[in-house]
């Protein structure tokens, strides 16, 4: 749905922005993994694609407020960023595939390196809900683009931090901590969040230790809504075929094994349709 | 007054103008939970192509001043699945459905014409001409006369005879109306103006093309005055043929300029990725803006602005005669 | 380190390589006001015709999203005037002069590339091939590389072996790469791109166009990716012809985007129209981008962006060797 | 030249909108008849031409303010409307050739219609600093739309004001109230600024009594610099030869006789350079 929520607060926390907008259809219909997709720019802007960003933090308050938790990267984020209390913004959203929860409370140890971590917090807290033991591993470049390592501490049984000039925490990548986590904590499942380089190589520790991750990715979108088709990348599927698939609508929540990404960003020769080969598997 | 919004693409009537643009709404679906795609004038379908295929690698998209590139490369589930899926859900919902085809050869368009032409639920056939001629050195189809109508022969030969066959055209040539002239020639029952036209951008962080597949098609607001014109001198030398105007469509008044310029119906892509509800937007602010007008009908606004300066409206005129009757 | 930004066009060296685009900068002087000339690469002139032309009637102008038409009509005040007053001006301040002429056939052309084969000041003769051809049902030159090619030679016979001639070419062809051929055969030392593409705007209140003379030229960011495009398409097919990449650039990353693909210098229109000082902020925040990237020359990276995937900068590794000898 | 100025104030004043900005540039190099041009739209705007606006009142505080009065017309306008204390604008001025002052203390007047009014006041101090004899003759469609009466009254001898539906002073237009004005004052001259329709009619009463007349023209414009040749109209020069000239460079003011009014819009045959015959007669 289409919602002009109203700026509440907003506020700056380390390396990042937070906005909370007043989204009462967004907020009450959201799920941890949902993104939403920003109009920015203003009237006679001229970008004409919306940003995805996703849902750090869901409140009751006035109705129900979201907030969005990042980083200024292009002209979109600066827009955002430049945004006051009482400002409208546009949000389409919920959107995506949420995090499949578990049915038993096991134990789950939630991954995040830079903004990914956002995404996280509204899954630890639905984990938790259901009896779930929380552990949290969070990285990033250098400490102040750590986010949420004093939320996580509050809620997880253990937070391990991870920066790559040591800043903070271990020094080095979340995957360097995460094969003891989830051997300390006997992790029964692994979600994370990040960029897709940090993503493929949770997957593999988790892949090691034989127990299934979800993973969160994020690929450049155009619409956010399925029907653009520039968000795609190989993952494959129950039948064992590879197909491009839409980070907007088939994900952005996709079981970690099956994502190619070493192929993410080519189309592989044996993918359903691919120019030559995969076409001839098809139909 | 509500003012009449329908409209006849050939001979085939639809409620209201607005219509999503080719490749740009999916399989439909994905529309379809925010509203009811029975409100729009049409949905055209994705570029069907015989076999599946898996488009371009990422990025597929750059965003440049109101507009953005993109180069999907057709990616589609391939005429099969598309029939046992995509168009049935379609049809049996009775949503209005411009079907679009694309190939690499006369005989590929001419086989998809074959497969759909008894396919039921089909309200016309659009033909994608913006696609590379495999056995001209890749030389997109829309680009020349001779192979665009080529192509259409064919089809329209193939093609049920109450099914409209809808020529698109591509803005990069040097004579529009040549190509438009040689599709209506061939059968074209009406031409959708303009797919987009070839851009690029480059990354000045990484230094190399923005795009995987370097070069993308060009849409978005930036395009519209292409479109306009576009639809402007074909409506100009074939008054007679329908025209459905694509090309940058985000609000009713853009739509309004290419109905005034000569189209009867419009086609709306890049606007649908900012705004699920944007054919319902657009179809609402033009009947606004020709109601403010006095317009009773949409369709004596189609091709208005062709009209000698000075010459009063017909609608207006119109207006009076009943009124002092 | 200051970035060395100096270009050729041609065996012509210009300091810098942000020019004016050509019916951009009036006579100069309305610049000069704002700024001293020395500082741009070079100024174009407007397009110069035989007789004295006044031009298209109003409205000439009308925004566009990102972008805005014009129909000035190459308003000017024809060679005679333009040899006694405009030229001399520039000349005897020793101001990079590249002199645009338009003409209506191969004959005006030539006789316009005569006058001016003895004029001191002009650096480069710039051959806008956007007029219409008399001769030829007021077809555009530059839509049939034909047409062009028979102009550039004929100018490239009568101009002074040392200056420069520049065709300037239009995207709105099938094929950009085949008239820049046409152009390079016919003996075009360089080529500009893209002369505005032709588009349209219709006001919603008057219901008409919203030009005097309907259409108009297509100008500013809207058109960058057209730009970039055309240029990248040539600069592929004749990487050893310098080229002007020019349409839409509004800053030094848009100027960028341009010489990556391969310009050796860029053109400044509409941008001037809304910042006077553009060429002087774009000169300097794209000499920014270069040094911020390692680059000592400008020259390292014209056309890097063509350079196959994952191999390493040239601009790069001569940092490297420099740094280890 | 160009300056990035601050909003100081901004005022509704009936029908228009008034910006006071610090801009001590263009304020100190101001003079009657001068206009500046204003970016619209802020960073990433899909509007990428400056919109005219004349300057209605300079200031010597905080170094020198301008003050725009303006109506809202489009997305331009419509965006300057919203600007807020503090918010800066771009400005590029003061452009176009201002209003000739005569040399001896004559009697002027002063002629405004809608917000073509906003002009004339700095005209009218400098008119009274020379010790001229200054009356308005102020118009529009309806009261609420003629701008500055309030203030005429305080400056000139005598102030007229007509409307077209009788709501503020005389019903009819300014060209109506005018001669009387001029035979009563015995005018030695006439400043006007209004719709081409108004200028050209003004210009005919002015004519008739035979007295000079000066007008601020408004034409569309791109650039107001004179480089984009789109605010042309067709004007006599001193050598009798009709020139298609901008009303930005060569203007915005012109002697009312030259300017060919029932021929704006088109190119009269007879302007040097028009197709056909006007070609002739040049080089
Ligand atoms: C599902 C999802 C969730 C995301 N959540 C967050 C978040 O919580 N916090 C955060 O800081 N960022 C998040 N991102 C990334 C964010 O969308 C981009 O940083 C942002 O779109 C960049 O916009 P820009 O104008 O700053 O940059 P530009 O480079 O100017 O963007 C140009 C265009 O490219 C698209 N684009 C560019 N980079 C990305 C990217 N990495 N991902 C998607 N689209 C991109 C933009 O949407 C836009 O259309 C998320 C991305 C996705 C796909
Ligand atoms: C010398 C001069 C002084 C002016 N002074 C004032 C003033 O003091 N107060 C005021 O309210 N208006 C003034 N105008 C008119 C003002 O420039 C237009 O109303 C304004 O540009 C419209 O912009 P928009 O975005 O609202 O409309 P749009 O129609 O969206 O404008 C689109 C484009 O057309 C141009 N344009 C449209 N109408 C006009 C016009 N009438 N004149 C010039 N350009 C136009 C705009 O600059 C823009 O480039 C003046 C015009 C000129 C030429
Ligand atoms: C992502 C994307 C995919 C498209 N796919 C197709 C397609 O499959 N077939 C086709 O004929 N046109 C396709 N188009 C072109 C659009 O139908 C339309 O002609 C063009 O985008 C201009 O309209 P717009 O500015 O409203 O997007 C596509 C455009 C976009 C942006
Ligand atoms: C008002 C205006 C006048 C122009 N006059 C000429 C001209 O006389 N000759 C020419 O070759 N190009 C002319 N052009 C085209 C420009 O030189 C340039 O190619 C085009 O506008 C694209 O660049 P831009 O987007 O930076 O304006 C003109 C463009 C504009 C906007
Ligand atoms: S972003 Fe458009 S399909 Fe995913
Ligand atoms: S507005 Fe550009 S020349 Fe006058």
């Amino acid at each position: 749905m289409q919602v002009t929520g109203t700026v509440l607060t907003t506020r700056r926390v380390d390396a990042y922005h937070a906005l909370t907008v007043v989204a009462p259809g967004i907020a009450e219909r959201h799920r941890p993994g949902h993104f939403v997709s920003v109009a920015v720019g203003g009237a006679h802007t001229s970008m004409v694609t919306r940003r995805a960003l996703t849902v750090h933090d869901v409140k009751a308050d006035y109705g129900g407020t979201v907030e969005l938790v990042f980083t200024v990267r292009g002209p979109g984020t600066a827009w955002l960023a430049e945004r006051r209390a009482r400002d409208t913004l546009d949000l389409v959203g919920p959107l995506g595939r949420p995090f499949p929860l578990p049915r038993d409370p096991v134990h789950c140890v939630l991954v995040g390196s830079e903004y990914g971590s956002a995404v996280l917090f509204p899954l630890a807290d639905k984990l938790l809900e259901r009896g779930c033991r929380v552990d949290f591993v969070l990285g990033a470049a250098g400490a102040d683009r750590v986010f949420g390592a004093m939320r996580a501490r509050r809620m997880a049984e253990t937070t391990t931090l991870t920066t790559e000039d040591g800043s903070l925490g271990l020094r080095g990548r979340v995957t360097d901590a995460l094969p003891s986590v989830i051997a300390d904590t006997r992790a029964d499942a692994v979600y994370a969040c990040g960029p897709m380089e940090s993503l493929r190589a949770v997957t593999a520790v988790a892949m090691e230790f034989d127990i299934p991750v979800q993973v969160a990715v994020e690929e450049s979108m155009a619409c956010g809504i399925g029907v653009c088709m520039t968000c795609v990348l190989p993952v494959i599927g129950d039948d064992g075929a590879t197909r491009m698939v839409r980070a907007c609508a088939e994900g952005p929540v996709f079981r970690g094994e099956r994502v190619r990404f070493e192929d993410v960003g080519t189309i592989p020769f044996d993918a359903l349709g691919a120019p030559g080969g995969g076409a001839r598997h098809a139909g | 007054m509500p003012v009449d919004m329908r409209t006849f693409l050939a001979h085939v009537e639809l409620a209201n103008p607005v219509c999503t643009a080719a490749g740009c709404a999916a399989s439909g679906r994905e529309l379809a939970q925010f509203f009811d795609l029975h409100r729009l004038g049409a949905l055209t379908t994705r570029s069907v192509t015989m076999a599946p295929r898996a488009g371009r690698p990422t990025p597929r998209m750059a965003e440049t001043p109101s507009g953005m590139l993109n180069a999907v490369g057709l990616q589609g589930p391939g005429i099969d699945v598309f029939l046992e899926r995509e168009l049935p859900w379609l049809a049996q919902r009775g949503i209005k459905t411009i079907v679009s085809i694309g190939g690499g050869s006369v005989a590929e368009y001419s086989e998809l014409a074959r497969r759909l032409a008894d396919a039921p639920g089909v309200t016309a056939l659009e033909v994608n001409l913006s696609c590379p001629n495999m056995e001209d050195r890749g030389r997109v189809f829309a680009r020349e006369g001779g192979s665009a109508a080529e192509v259409i022969a064919s089809v329209r030969s193939i093609m049920r005879y109450d099914v409209p066959v809808v020529a698109k055209l591509a803005p990069d040539v040097a004579d529009i109306v040549a190509v438009a002239r040689a599709c209506v020639d061939a059968g074209a029952d009406a031409l959708t103006m303009i797919n987009n036209p070839l851009g690029m951008a480059i990354d000045t962080e990484t230094l190399r093309p923005s795009l995987a597949a370097v070069t993308g098609g060009l849409s978005g607001p930036a395009i519209l005055p292409l479109a306009v014109r576009c639809v402007w001198q074909v409506h100009a030398a074939l008054p007679g043929v329908p025209l459905v105007g694509v090309g940058g469509v985000m609000t009713g008044k853009d739509a309004f300029q290419l109905i005034l310029a000569g189209a009867c119906a419009v086609g709306v892509g890049t606007a649908l990725f900012h705004d699920p509800y944007a054919c319902l937007r657009i179809e609402r602010e033009l009947e606004e803006l020709l109601q403010a007008r006095g317009f009773q009908r949409l369709a004596d606004a189609v091709g208005l602005a062709h009209r000698p300066p000075g010459s009063a409206a017909r609608h207006l005129l119109v207006d009076t005669e009943e009124s002092t009757s």
